[in-house]
């Protein structure tokens, strides 16, 4: 009755101090065992599975429990096996934080594992800190992950906007110098990220900057303003639908620029898969090939065309576990993820607790389906640290026309990536 | 032609029809006559079957049309003129009158179209005019025209003389004598009424308190006072 | 006993029951408690506009949204301020945003109104856009909000502690609301809703009471977005979306139009519906695409079936119901 | 200087399918004072029918026939089933709330069937150019089945029997009408002219919400034109269209939503039934 009576009058007299000044809160890991027995670990994550961004992205958790059910039926890691709860958020910031915390405060999971999306998942960083829950492989090339020293339990996962960019940029320089270039930017980090990668390369090239709205599918007006500019690249900062639909419109308006687009929306599978419709129907012959060979794009993980070992373990996994969704960029991004995840598991012993876990992260051990480096250490937590450019070809398959390489977020060089890389053999996860 | 037989409708727990008999003979006016909210117009309005009846029943023209929906029983040939006329403002007049037979086929639609215009000779000049710039009076011959584009066996109406004018509500119910249809008329104008009826029935708190002929009713000056009010 | 008097005294009864509960359960359940908490103040504000003035407005989020960036920016830029000046101010500024709205959609009726206001919450959460240097663009802003008495930290979870204020403050602008609801002006406005011109004819300033009416539910919306970006710490365009206006409006529905207690019915539904249907799709085993839209359905399902079967809401469903039982016991 | 009559023609493309579906909310409106808030969802799921037998065909006129059938039938089955059991009710918010109720159960029901991934769908014509024979025919289409409309209403039997029914549904009953009937015909016409708009709206990409936006500036328009003027309604589509393809053009895309409502509330503080409404107050 004293704590109540406590209570009421505390509420009663609400606060003395500014509701902006936090305390210093020693930040660090807590509860270490959280989610795990000797048996299972549970992690959870927060993706978009209705709403606006489920288009595109629903199928990554899919991806990720192949992967988890994979490892399960292996014997899982170091005799766990791997529970995988997946809340849905619909893209909506408010909800993020809802079923954030449901995952942490009720559900008790061990780490938050990919969760999706910059405007959603910003807003759960601090509770993370502040709970001391790891939050790795964050699903946004945003650059707020990495920051070891505010954000100490998160990890990016993606190669981020700008370095992804300053690579494009790079490559649009040496591979068609002296052109116009023009940008369609998604009106949010994506597009701001990744404009700041391009300005520190090709700055003076640009002609150009138009954004487009996510909720608007309409960019006729966007794609007139480019033709208009004279720009001959554009290079497209979007989503996979607004890769689409800004070939599509370009089409339309008969503007025929070099498509250069980044990781995040140069998904080729998704893209034919979108595109395939309009050369079978209705008299309007645009054919796929003559839709996207040409295009340019970035990749980090490796090609689904590709016969990297890496493919024809995720090809394996898929025919045996998600048969029925289609096997895209971003089915392989939630399996790349999964994978990375379940190494920093293994990695982190079978004593597991939180700490081993970022200890785990931080060693910079972890080589992954990715084609670079990740940039973990004490210093960094961000993820991949570059990519490799690819054009597609008139039958629709993609060439890798430059190498992978790396760089950093601010003004280093571009330079070739490091060539050797695990296999999954040598990474010998299971079995 | 039309007989009611111990009708009884209510709105909630209250009857405003209690128990009603009562028989309108063909080929003349026979008039329902009674105060405000003695229950005249629900008596219309369960009959033409706007609203279902709680018990009873109605017979026309040898059918049990109890429980009819309205517009089955238009068809049947028992037309309404609801309280006001019931005239669609947004139409035009022509529309208005269309309205009233449009099941029929067309050579009789025209036929009746003809007939009613030379009845109420105002509404021809004013056929593609809005209706919500008719007069009452032009209102009420619309309304009536109307109702017998659907070259009706029986007509009911509901107060014909509301509103108007004493000569133009004189004009109107003698044209409803002259035409020597079978006619229901609800009226609180008692006098008016039982000029052209031929027997009359007076109804109170929704029962019928007297039925007579429309001279018998004239004369009896006691029910007039208590039940007409003049 | 005053009117005022018996409200205050509810209200401390519920606030203890609160405290009382906040104590017997886990930190999550707190938060969504609290959550309950800001969604009753939303749903009973416009339950006042539509269920007592007749006003459908599917814009209300507008108000929410307002409310929470209100108090976002000010945790972020006026750190110093304790956090009832922040949830003052929020009140304050989508007050100001009623009057306006109540002002415009004075004259607009039905589906005239309905559309405006659902233009308000499609177009406004666009500003965000405009200003993404201030308001951060569609990632909006993230902030973590410290009240915690310094005596308490330590001794209340922060959770417990944040369903303690949301519920204060909620039940404190009930109070307020139901006051004015059961006086002079909740008659005017049920006049305004029965029928206009008569009210007109009896000396009821209709416009007056119109703007009022959004005045006030304008004001509870902005305090329900304040308090849930103090407890989630967000404040989002992607939060905002005609979506949750629909929500809102469901809730006022679903609870039982015009009636307080409706709106605590309905702000519960609005919690658990959601969180019970995804439970359920979760349980089951089966097909993704049919899991993820299963709350979505069930939700839609709930809806019609309420407004078919239950025209009087939750609320009416137990008033009958304790109705029959009071009568049955005399 | 911006490409101003790209602009004009992207915008009345997208204008046309705004009117359409503002048609089909005008003619639910006039029939039964409800607007259908499941409009959109009853067209989508007539969209994904036209993209399911697309697909299986490989044409494109079958599958809109199927959707033009299928909007009839779940048309006839909404005001059936869940708009006329609250006929009686005078409760203006009731049928508001059922019909964004059937909006979530139908949006959830598409996205269990076909998935939250958008799915291609074809233009009926070529799609390139200025003036590409797509677009000449959303256009053609949706203005030639608005004018088929105004004919229907206005100049037919039919048409008498919709607006007297729908003006005062008593009174018709007493004319020999089948107002029932009259009602759920209302609701087919519309569905079927949603489902037409629909099909129209839904290249290139279909998806569960793609239809949301499309039915924001839809009542946009409808209520800009005059909820109870097909007319009007028309025209604000076009208007619309054009405007926020200027927006979006000259502005920037994120000022898109915005303007639309500052139009509104424009018209409306002007005009508060919008701009070719009867003022006339009719209580339901």
């Amino acid at each position: 009755m004293r704590i109540l009576a406590l209570g009421v009058v505390a509420v009663l007299l609400a606060g003395c101090g500014g509701a902006g000044e936090s305390g210093d809160s020693a930040a660090g890991v807590r509860n270490e065992t959280a989610g795990v027995t000797d048996t299972s670990v549970l992690i959870g994550t927060h993706q978009p599975l209705t709403g606006p961004a489920a288009p595109g992205y629903a199928t990554i958790s899919k991806g990720a429990q192949a992967v988890y059910s994979y490892v399960n039926d292996g014997g899982g890691i170091h005799g766990r096996k791997i529970d995988y709860r997946v809340e849905d958020d619909g893209y909506n910031p408010t909800r993020t934080v809802e079923v954030v915390k449901k995952l942490v405060l009720q559900d008790k999971v061990f780490a938050l594992v990919g969760g999706l999306g910059t405007p959603t998942h910003s807003k759960v960083v601090d509770f993370l800190t502040a709970e001391g829950v790891p939050d790795v492989l964050v699903s946004s090339g945003a650059l707020a992950w990495d920051d070891p020293q505010g954000s100490p339990m998160t990890f990016g996962f993606q190669v981020d906007y700008t370095r992804e960019a300053k690579i494009l940029g790079t490559h649009i320089a040496e591979a068609m110098p002296g052109r116009k270039v023009g940008v369609l930017h998604q009106n949010d980090d994506v597009g701001r990220d990744g404009m700041a990668g391009l300005d520190r390369v090709i700055k003076d090239a640009i002609v150009s900057r138009q954004p487009y709205d996510p909720a608007n599918a309409d960019v006729l007006p966007q794609l007139t303003a480019l033709r208009q500019s004279g720009a001959e690249v554009v290079v497209c900062e979007c989503v996979p639908a607004f890769t689409a639909l800004a070939i599509l419109t370009a089409a339309r308006l008969g503007y025929k620029p070099q498509f250069v687009v980044s990781s995040i929306g140069a998904d080729v599978t998704t893209l034919t898969g979108l595109l395939a419709d309009f050369g079978k129907r209705a008299g309007a012959e645009v054919s796929v090939p003559a839709l996207l060979s040409g295009m340019v794009g970035a990749g980090y993980l490796p090609d689904v065309d590709s016969d990297d070992p890496w493919t024809t373990l995720f090809k394996e996994i898929h025919a045996k576990y998600i048969p029925d969704v289609a096997l895209t960029d971003t089915v392989v991004f939630g399996m790349a993820q999964a994978y990375t995840f379940a190494q920093a598991l293994k990695e982190a012993g079978r004593d597991l607790t939180r700490s081993k876990l970022l200890a785990a992260f931080e060693s910079g051990k972890l080589e992954g389906p990715g084609m670079t480096p990740f940039a973990f250490s004490g210093e960094s937590h961000a993820g991949y640290t570059g990519a490799y450019v690819f054009t597609v070809d008139s039958e629709v398959r993609t060439n890798v026309v430059r190498e992978p390489m790396v760089t950093d977020r601010g003004d280093g060089p571009v330079t070739p990536a490091p060539s050797s890389r695990k296999t999954p053999a040598e990474v010998a996860l299971v079995g | 032609m039309l007989t009611v037989t111990g009708l009884v409708t209510a709105y909630g727990p209250v009857p405003a029809v209690d128990g009603v008999d009562l028989d309108a003979a063909g080929g003349v006016v026979t008039a329902v006559l009674g105060a405000n909210g003695a229950g005249k117009t629900t008596l219309l309005r369960t009959i033409s079957g706007l609203v279902a009846p709680e018990a009873g029943r109605v017979v026309f023209d040898g059918e049990d049309i109890t429980g009819w929906p309205p517009d089955r029983v238009v068809r049947r040939g028992l037309a309404h003129v609801p309280e006001h006329g019931g005239v669609i403002a947004e139409l035009t007049v022509a529309e208005n009158l269309r309205l009233g037979g449009l099941w029929r086929p067309k050579a009789d639609q025209r036929r009746s179209h003809g007939e009613v215009l030379d009845l109420f000779p105002p509404l021809a000049g004013r056929l593609p005019r809005q209706a919500s710039t008719l007069s009452g009076g032009e209102r009420q011959m619309l309304a009536i025209g109307r109702a017998l584009m659907s070259e009706p066996k029986a007509l009911a109406l509901d107060e014909p003389s509301l509103g108007l004018a004493p000569t133009v509500t004189a004009a109107i119910l003698t044209t409803l004598r002259e035409l020597r249809l079978t006619a229901l008329l609800v009226e609180q104008n008692a006098r008016g009424a039982l000029a052209v009826a031929a027997h009359g029935y007076v109804l109170a708190q929704g029962r019928v308190v007297a039925s007579a002929d429309a001279d018998t009713l004239l004369a009896d000056d006691q029910l007039r006072h208590a039940y007409l009010g003049f | 006993m005053p009117a005022l008097v018996r409200h205050l005294l509810w209200a401390l009864l519920a606030l203890v029951l609160v405290v009382a509960l906040s104590l017997v359960i886990d930190p999550f359940t707190n938060v969504r408690l609290a959550s309950v908490g800001y969604y009753l103040l939303a749903v009973a504000g416009l339950t006042v506009l539509t269920g007592l003035t007749g006003q459908v407005s599917l814009g209300h989020g507008a108000f929410l949204f307002l409310g929470a960036y209100t108090v976002g920016l000010l945790v972020i830029h006026a750190p110093a301020l304790p956090i009832w000046v922040d949830l003052l101010a929020a009140a304050a500024v989508s007050g100001i945003a009623g009057a306006l709205t109540g002002a415009a959609a004075a004259r607009l009726h039905g589906p005239y109104l309905a559309g405006a206001t659902l233009a308000l919450a499609v177009g406004l959460p666009a500003v965000t856009q405009r200003f993404p240097e201030l308001l951060g663009g569609s990632n909006g802003l993230g902030f973590t909000v410290s009240s915690l008495p310094p005596g308490l930290v330590g001794v209340v979870p922060t959770t417990r502690w944040q369903a303690w204020v949301v519920w204060a403050t909620a039940l404190l602008a009930l109070v307020v609301l139901a006051n004015l609801t059961t006086g002079p002006l909740g008659r005017q406005m049920r006049a305004v809703r029965d029928d206009e011109v008569s009210a007109a004819l009896a000396g009821v300033r209709v416009g007056r009471t119109k703007v009022l009416a959004f005045l006030i539910s304008a004001v509870c919306g902005g305090l329900a977005g304040g308090l849930q970006a103090f407890l989630l710490g967000t404040a989002a365009p992607g939060s905002f979306t005609p979506a949750l206006s629909l929500a809102l409006l469901a809730a006022v529905v679903l609870g039982g139009t015009g009636s307080l207690w409706g709106a605590l019915w309905g702000a519960v539904a609005l919690v658990y519906l959601q969180a019970g249907a995804e439970e359920f799709a979760h349980g089951f085993d089966l097909p993704t695409d049919v899991a993820n839209f299963l709350p979505q359905a069930v939700y839609g399902v709930v809806l019609i079936v309420v407004v078919l079967v239950l025209p009087n809401g939750v609320h009416g469903v137990l008033r009958k119901f304790s109705r029959r039982r009071k009568e049955s016991t005399v | 200087m911006p490409d101003l009559l790209t602009l004009a023609m992207g915008g009345l493309t997208n204008g046309a399918v705004y009117a359409a579906l503002g048609l089909a909310l005008v003619i639910i409106f006039r029939a039964t004072r409800v607007v259908n808030f499941a409009q959109p969802a009853l067209a989508l799921v007539c969209a994904y029918l036209a993209f399911t037998v697309n697909r299986a065909t490989g044409g494109y006129w079958l599958g809109l026939l199927v959707a033009l059938v299928a909007g009839a039938v779940l048309g006839a089955l909404t005001e059936r089933l869940l708009i006329r059991p609250l006929r009686s009710r005078g409760n203006e918010l009731a049928p508001v709330i059922v019909t964004l109720g059937l909006l979530l159960v139908l949006q959830a029901v598409c996205g269990m069937i076909w998935s939250a991934e958008p799915r291609s769908f074809p233009y009926a014509f070529d799609f390139r150019g200025a003036f590409s024979p797509a677009s000449v025919f959303v256009v053609v289409t949706v203005v030639v089945v608005a004018g088929a409309v105004l004919l229907l209403f206005g100049a037919t039997p039919l048409g008498l029997r919709l607006r007297a029914a729908a003006l005062r549904p008593d009174v018709a009953g007493l004319l020999g009408v089948r107002v029932g009937l009259m009602l759920t015909i209302g609701w087919v016409l519309a569905a079927v002219v949603g489902a037409l708009a629909g099909v129209l709206a839904a290249p290139p990409f279909l998806s569960p919400t793609v239809l949301d936006t499309v039915f924001v500036y839809a009542l946009t328009a409808a209520v800009i034109g005059g909820l109870d003027n097909p007319v009007g309604t028309i025209l604000g589509g076009f208007v619309l269209g054009v405007a926020l393809s200027f927006v979006s053009g000259l502005l920037g895309p994120e000022l898109v939503t915005l303007a639309a409502l500052a139009v509104l509330v424009l018209v409306l503080s002007l005009r508060p039934h919008g701009l070719f409404g009867s003022s006339v107050a009719r209580r339901v």
